[in-house]
């Protein structure tokens, strides 16, 4: 009785109706892609074919999409997680920003061994940029400011601070526009690694971190008294508050602990990836990204995880298209139809419905 | 008591249903309804909490679709596919929750749909407020057009619905649980405008849960019974008993017993109250209460004398301008919402969707809403799922919450359901105060008798009751003794047992003459 | 006083696309339905307006009505995105800010894949010639050297927006229109029961909102500069969905909001000027109009409260 | 991508190229770039391929699938690469790279950097300007604080001031490569304070200075390609980097088996890297582009030392 009931809990978790019509999605919006590929003069097999061997053809590929789903991981869990406590957190892009920053510096600045300082590191950053999401949900509430203004207008805030904080003598590589390396000492490289994986592939532990962190979230979330809180505050502010909940406080909580997700994309960015920070002419939108990741994902942590791997798999296969000369901007199609159809779900219960009726009408028959 | 002339014209049947059915998924909520009403008749539908009575209404008005039946307005059978389809043939509906647009005046919320236009598709807004003030004198509904309605009263609230209604040329008018928020005042004017209406010609179909009002106002009733009807009688004929037992399937007491028991120490005590409300003017003017345990006391007054302002000062959500609050002797004066719940005090609010529960959280969850901190629900860090699970399954056995599914959302409960909820966790807290504001809206008999056994059940626990309503009725058959508001005070203190409507009323009114014609 | 012309005709210019999508989403909320996709109702704009205002001028010449037509075309494809949204968030019940986010993908790809269809590859259209843009209606009255002239010498784009402002006043606060919009907005089942029908207010008000953002696109592809560019619009359509919630979801509010930034850009580009000769970084400069806006909302502005059903899809028949 | 070499010999060279976010089509140098790839294509025979960047993360993907599809040289278009190309010419030590404005301390062998010396087409079309200008007032746009926008910045100041030590130059950043708004305000103030001719570094911002010269019919310097265009009225020459020659001419050595790997290759007005525009002449007037052409053979001889930075241009 017992195995049985878990068994099925099992079952309708894996096979539950959000990832059917997920998956549905999915299919439908590269058939779209198809359509504009083939509108464009190439042959969508082909394409697709492309696609799917940039992924998974060679270890180091699948490495690759690993690296690219890693920082979507977590602004897509930041954007997720203010989502569930009823906030819209737009300005995952100016909290990853922060936290890349902060990591350049910690990085560069310090002198510690890797046992110091890479946890200092990470934690400096996630500090700062929990900081910068906390001013959001400060401004809210103590001003009654609208997140979604004051973080627009951090992200921008944010973008030149760090390009000002770049150009500062001391940091700024001369001849380039970038910081300097952080030291060794504060990378998350996986150096074994490179040599199965070859040598340019950055593999790194920011995905195990990443992983851990949506694991923590989720517990936090669901299973702590903090996320009852939260959660509560995010559907019913003034029930939450007649149950003695500290409302203002929650907002800020909540702010800050979606800035610091944010903040550990764009630490674990400069800690395995770029081991730099470089001036920015215009956002690079990971933030943005990660909005999009946790829609797809249904705001749900997990959910989270697998659509970031999508995303970074669409994003890096999909540049593979470029062979032979389907330009990149189909895959930003597949991915603004796959969001369209994951919002338009009902479509699929309509045609269902539809589908059904006729196979009724039918049987009368 | 229904002293009206009645001028029913049996021979014009302006309402005819026949044999709806009405299914939400495997859900039959009117199961083969037959529903038949004449020119100038007040026709009552009676029935437990979720027993179909809106959804018929809802049928009749276009806003869902049967499954299967007919519908029949003034002799003609009506395809009522939306409500454009009912307006037109006549009818008009005033719906359980107002559907009025808050930010709007008046006059823009009974013109919307049919504006008078100039050109430029421009709203005529003088001819809009003459229309208006038209029909309120012709049907004697006093309004002011130009009022936003967030500003007036909820009983003005009311008339605007029917003046919305009567705008549109309704001769059948709806009304589903109008009453539910009026004051008795408010509730008497009504009836003599439902009368008023009669006379001139209108049907109309009441809603309510309260037998006394049917009594008063109606000329026939149906009762349903679990989406069935069961009959439909002469409310002349029929008493309140009938009716109740009909409607629930037994019988059910009306009066709320309880033994007399001497109350003893002071567990509440309020000095020299002053409360400002949310326009930041002193709802809550130098009161003084106390209440003691093994008491229940009773507030009356009509709304809008600053009944909510107190509670939300004595419960920590309302900051207070001056006075002190004690709670067995402590100083709970301005503490928050939390510091006030640990030093004994539990609260069934006013209004049970925005502040007794989150809507999107399941049952269990909001069963913890202000426990989930303790043992056993939590380690001050983890919630212990299994024991708020079977503290849960507890408690809907114990009060009878009906489905018994921890799992959904409060959101999909009906109100006396989501009611129960609250009063089941706001009881169990076993608090040495336990305030319930309203704690009756719209519940049927059967929830009503169960509400009232567990405040008596609460007092008899020698806790202490403070029991806030605008129905006389409730406040004189629960309450040991009773306390007046009035303009923000306590005008007077009366023992249950003394009083009567009349004395009440006259207080209620400020000493004046208005709640006295009883 | 040359320095404050200055100011105020950078107020004007920088403005005016913002206005327009500030404009478009005041009425896509006003009906209830969040438009987060302004920004890439935005992009389609600009590219349609640029790229057909470019093609009719090479096959029509230069007439007149070559760049009002190209105007009203950036405003149909903003247009055409607004109607998927309102596919999606009106029939199928969409999350709204779901249904955003994909236009926001979708339209500038597509603007993008049809540049490249058209342009030979390009994704920046050919500029447009120069008397095929839209007209400087109050050119011709005053010196361009003088302090009027700085200030006036606006395109046409400039001046509808301020006319649409009014018009968007109008329409909702005091036609039949706008009651419903509002009242949809706020309460869709009041309306419905009232026989408004809920739907085709929401369809109206959402295409609307695109049509207006495109236009938004287009005053920048077709006046501001002549030809449409992959980072043209850079978030300044996320820009104008601020402007519209700090302006109370009001269009004389969005306006302000607007005019607020402009202002702020311009004071930006100001201080950077040589005749201040501030010795600054740039990149503080460019934190101004951020962080004044931070601020002003931090003074004057109490709580924002959105209309009560925005963002709620509406279900006939819901509880 | 359009039109691979039609049945390539066997031992055809490949060479491919990653561009920068603004994508193979910018009317910048990314398209010169592809430009110079299709000339060495056409002329050479080598076989080309591109692939663009969408944001910063794609350059080392982009790379490593170039390195993947075993091209025998794998150019990086734009200083924004050089540091993930040098990493890369580390990781691969037997594949080639080349990469545009980068110059490293320490160049890997089979590695080669490009740069330019946009101080010198810039000093050339400061001295158009400086000779022209009626108004003795002259502007300079530039795009973000960078190095490479110094060169140009600093090379143009020097040019105006040889021309006419009494022109002055108005200078402003933009911050912003993609804000047009913003070029088109800081252009209007700059006409406004007299200035009659502007020349800019900064890319789309630029454009919407160009578009105020068209509107108030002034005068416009363009900058990498050939921007006159754009307004073939007003632009009235640009300087230009000719990234194209540069792609062209590693082509060919590459072919010919002399790949200068381990080097920073510097393209100046000698090596046909940086020049004013051919349409020059539409505007210019013939005495003064004689002058251009002596000064040009100046500074190829050294005789001209062209600054390339504020404290060089400030030592003179
Ligand atoms: N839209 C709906 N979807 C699903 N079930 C519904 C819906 N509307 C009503 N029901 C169910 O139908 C039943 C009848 O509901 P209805 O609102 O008609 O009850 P009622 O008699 O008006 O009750 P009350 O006295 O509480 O107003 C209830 O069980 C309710 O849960
Ligand atoms: N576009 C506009 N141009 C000029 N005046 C305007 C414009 N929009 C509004 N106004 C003026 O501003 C006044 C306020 O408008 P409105 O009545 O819509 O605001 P409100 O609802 O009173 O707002 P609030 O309550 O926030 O003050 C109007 O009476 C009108 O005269
Ligand atoms: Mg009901
Ligand atoms: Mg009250």
């Amino acid at each position: 009785m017992e195995v049985n009931s878990k068994k099925e809990k099992l079952k309708s978790f894996l096979i539950n109706e959000t990832l059917i019509l997920t998956l549905l999605s999915i299919v439908m919006g590269l058939l779209v892609g198809a359509l504009i590929i083939t509108l464009s003069g190439y042959n969508p097999l082909e394409a697709y074919r492309l696609m799917l061997e940039g992924i998974f053809s060679q270890p180091r590929y699948i490495a690759w999409t690993v690296i690219r789903a890693t920082p979507l991981i977590l602004t897509g869990l930041s954007v997720a997680f203010a989502f569930r406590t009823g906030l819209f957190n737009i300005g995952a892009e100016g909290q990853f920003i922060i936290g890349a920053l902060t990591a350049a510096l910690l990085g560069y600045f310090l002198e510690l061994p890797a046992i110091l300082h890479v946890p200092i590191v990470l934690c400096g950053s996630i500090l700062a940029a929990a900081t910068w999401g906390g001013i959001v949900g400060f401004l809210k509430s103590k001003f009654g400011i609208h997140e979604v203004i004051a973080s627009i207008m951090l992200n921008w805030i944010a973008l030149y601070f760090m390009n000002y904080i770049i150009n500062q003598p001391g940091f700024k590589r001369p001849g380039t526009e970038a910081s300097f390396d952080i030291h060794e000492s504060a990378r998350i490289s996986i150096p074994w690694m490179r040599e199965v994986l070859g040598p340019a592939t950055k593999v790194n532990w920011g995905i195990v971190i990443a992983l851990v962190i949506t694991a923590v979230i989720y517990y936090l979330l669901f299973k702590t008294t903090i996320g009852y809180e939260l959660r509560a505050v995010g559907y019913n502010k003034d029930a939450a508050e007649y149950g003695g909940i500290n409302v203002n406080r929650s907002i800020m909580l909540s702010m800050a602990i979606a800035g610091a997700l944010a903040g550990a994309a764009g630490a674990m960015h400069v800690m395995g990836v770029s081991f730099r920070v470089s001036v920015l002419a215009a956002m690079e939108g990971y933030g943005f990204n990660g909005i999009a990741v946790a829609l797809i994902g249904n705001n749900n942590p997990f959910g989270v995880i697998l659509s970031a791997f999508l995303f970074g798999g669409l994003t890096y296969g999909g540049s593979k298209m470029q062979t032979i000369g389907v330009p990149t901007e189909v895959i930003n199609i597949v991915i603004g139809s796959i969001i369209f159809f994951v919002a338009t779900y009902r479509i699929f219960r309509y045609v269902l419905v539809l589908f059904n009726r006729k196979k009724l009408q039918k049987e009368v028959q | 008591m229904n002293t009206r002339q009645r001028n029913i014209d049996f021979d014009t049947p302006m309402i005819e249903m026949k044999d709806i059915v009405k299914k939400f998924g495997d859900f039959v909520a009117n199961d083969h309804i037959n529903l038949k009403v004449h020119k100038g008749e007040i026709h009552a539908l009676l029935g437990e909490n979720g027993a179909g009575k809106s959804t018929l209404m809802n049928i009749l008005y276009g806003l869902y679709t049967p499954n299967s039946g007919e519908i029949w307005i003034k002799g003609k059978k009506v395809e009522v596919k939306n409500p454009n389809v009912s307006i037109a043939h006549g009818v008009g509906m005033v719906h359980q929750h107002f559907m009025l647009v808050k930010p709007f005046t008046v006059a823009e919320n009974i013109i919307l749909g049919m504006e008078p236009t100039l050109g430029f598709n421009r709203i005529n807004m003088s001819k809009a407020i003459d229309d208006v003030r038209q029909i309120s004198e012709k049907y004697g509904l006093q309004v002011d057009p130009e009022a936003k309605i967030q500003d007036i009263t909820v009983g003005m609230q009311q008339r605007v619905e029917i003046l919305k209604a009567l705008y549109r040329g309704a001769d059948i008018l709806i009304l589903d649980e109008p009453t539910a928020v009026l004051t008795p005042q408010e509730i008497k004017e009504l009836i003599a405008i439902m009368h008023n209406l009669t006379e001139q010609g209108k049907s109309i179909i009441l809603i309510t849960h309260k037998l006394k009002e049917i009594k008063a106002a109606a000329d026939y009733c149906t009762i349903i019974r679990r989406g069935k009807r069961i009959d439909t009688v002469e409310v002349r004929s029929t008493t309140e008993n009938e009716l109740a037992s009909m409607m629930v399937g037994r019988e059910v007491s009306f009066e709320v017993y309880k033994e007399e028991r001497q109350a003893e120490d002071v567990v509440l005590k309020i000095e020299n109250l002053v409360v400002e409300d949310n326009r930041k003017q002193e709802a809550v003017k130098g009161l003084n209460l106390e209440v003691r345990a093994g008491e229940i006391l009773g507030i009356a007054g009509v709304d809008g004398n600053g009944q909510t302002e107190l509670i939300e000062a004595i419960t920590g959500l309302r900051k207070i301008k001056s006075g002190r609050i004690f709670i067995n002797g402590k100083d709970i004066t301005n503490k928050t919402p939390r510091e006030v719940f640990e030093s004994g005090v539990c609260n069934i609010p006013e209004d049970r969707q925005k502040h007794g529960l989150v809507l999107d959280y399941t049952i269990a969850e909001n069963m913890v809403l202000e426990n989930y901190r303790k043992e056993p629900f939590s380690n001050g860090i983890r919630l212990n799922f299994p024991q708020i699970f079977s503290f849960t399954e507890e408690l809907m056995e114990k009060f009878d919450v009906r489905p018994r599914n921890k799992d959904l959302k409060a959101r999909s409960l009906s109100g006396g359901n989501q009611q129960k909820v609250i009063i089941a966790r706001e009881v169990t807290n076993d608090p040495d105060l336990l305030i319930a504001a309203q704690p009756t809206r719209g519940l049927d008999v059967g929830a009503i008798e169960f509400v009232h056994r567990s405040l008596v059940d609460q007092r008899d626990k020698n806790k202490a009751v403070l029991l806030v309503s605008f129905e006389l009725d409730e406040v004189m058959s629960v309450s040991d003794n009773i306390a007046v508001i009035y303009e923000g005070k306590i005008v007077g203190m009366v023992n249950a047992k003394d009083t009567n409507e009349n004395e009440l009323g006259l207080m209620m009114a400020g000493g004046g003459h208005n709640g006295s014609e009883q | 006083m040359r320095d404050l012309a200055f100011i105020l005709a950078t107020t004007l210019m920088y403005s005016t696309p913002l206005i327009y999508g500030a404009l478009g989403a005041v009425f896509s909320e006003n009906s209830g339905v969040v438009n987060i996709g302004i920004e890439g109702m935005m992009t389609i704009g600009a590219f349609a307006g640029a790229a057909s205002t470019y093609i009719m001028a090479e096959g029509y010449g230069h007439l007149w009505w070559v760049p009002w037509v190209g105007f009203l075309i950036g405003g149909l494809a903003g247009g055409l995105f607004g109607l998927l949204h309102a596919v999606a968030s009106v029939t199928f019940q969409a999350d709204q800010t779901v249904s955003g986010i994909a236009i926001n993908f979708l339209a500038p790809g597509l603007a993008l894949f049809l540049s490249r269809r058209l342009f030979e590859n390009a994704t920046t259209t050919p500029p447009i010639p120069l008397d095929a843009k839209l007209p400087r209606p109050l050119n011709q009255f005053f010196d361009l050297s003088s302090i009027p002239g700085i200030i006036f010498n606006q395109y046409a784009s400039v001046y509808i927006a301020f006319i649409l402002v009014f018009v968007s006043w109008f329409v909702l606060y005091k036609t039949k229109l706008g009651l419903r919009i509002r009242a949809v907005g706020e309460h869709p089942k009041a309306a419905d029961t009232l026989g408004v029908n809920v739907y085709r207010v929401r369809y109206f008000s959402v295409i609307l909102s695109g049509i207006l953002a495109g236009l938004g696109g287009a005053s920048l592809s077709m006046a501001i500069v002549a030809s449409f560019r992959p980072t043209l619009i850079s978030g300044q359509g996320f820009i104008a969905m601020a402007a519209m919630i700090f302006g109370k979801w009001k269009p004389h509010g969005a306006m302000l909001a607007c005019l607020l930034f402009g202002a702020t850009t311009g004071i930006q580009i100001y201080l950077g000027s040589p005749q201040v000769g501030l010795q600054v970084s740039a990149n503080l400069l460019s934190m101004i109009p951020y962080i004044i806006t931070l601020i002003v909302l931090m003074g004057f502005v109490g709580k924002a409260v959105a209309p009560a059903a925005d963002g709620i899809p509406y279900e006939k028949g819901d509880r | 991508p359009q039109g691979e070499t039609p049945a390539p010999a066997e031992t055809a060279v490949k060479i491919a190229m990653v561009t920068d976010v603004g994508g193979v089509n910018d009317r910048s140098f990314n398209q010169s770039a592809w430009e110079g790839l299709q000339r060495a294509k056409n002329e050479l025979g080598v076989e080309i391929n591109y692939l663009e960047s969408k944001q910063e993360a794609d350059y080392e993907t982009n790379i490593e699938t170039l390195v993947d599809q075993a091209n025998d040289l794998v150019w990086g278009i734009g200083f924004l690469m050089g540091n993930t190309i040098e990493e890369a010419a580390k990781n691969y030590p037997d594949q080639k790279f080349a990469i545009i404005d980068y110059a490293y301390a320490d160049t890997p062998a089979n590695l080669v950097g490009v740069v330019f010396k946009e101080q010198e087409a810039s000093f050339l079309v400061g001295y158009i300007a400086g000779k022209m200008t009626k108004t003795n007032k002259v502007g300079f746009i530039g795009g973000m604080d960078f190095d490479v926008i110094h060169r140009f910045h600093y090379g143009f100041k020097a040019g105006v001031k040889y021309a006419n030590p009494d022109v002055e130059v108005l200078e402003q950043y933009a911050n912003a490569f993609d804000k047009p708004a913003i070029g088109r305000s800081i252009a209007e103030g700059m006409y406004q304070q007299g200035a009659d001719i502007i020349f800019h570094a900064a890319g789309d911002t630029g454009n919407g200075m160009i578009e105020v010269a068209r509107e108030q019919n002034k005068y416009a310097i363009g900058v990498d390609k050939d921007q006159n265009a754009d307004a073939p009225d007003h632009v009235i020459t640009s300087a230009m980097k000719r990234v194209d020659n540069a792609m062209f001419n590693i082509a060919k050595e590459l072919k010919n088996g002399n790949f200068p790997g381990g080097s920073t290759v510097v393209y100046g007005l000698a090596e046909g890297g940086v020049d004013i525009a051919p349409t020059s002449d539409k505007h210019v007037p013939a005495d003064i582009l004689a002058e251009v052409e002596s000064l040009k053979a100046k500074i190829i001889s050294g005789e001209i030392k062209v600054p390339q930075s504020k404290a060089e241009f400030e030592a003179q």
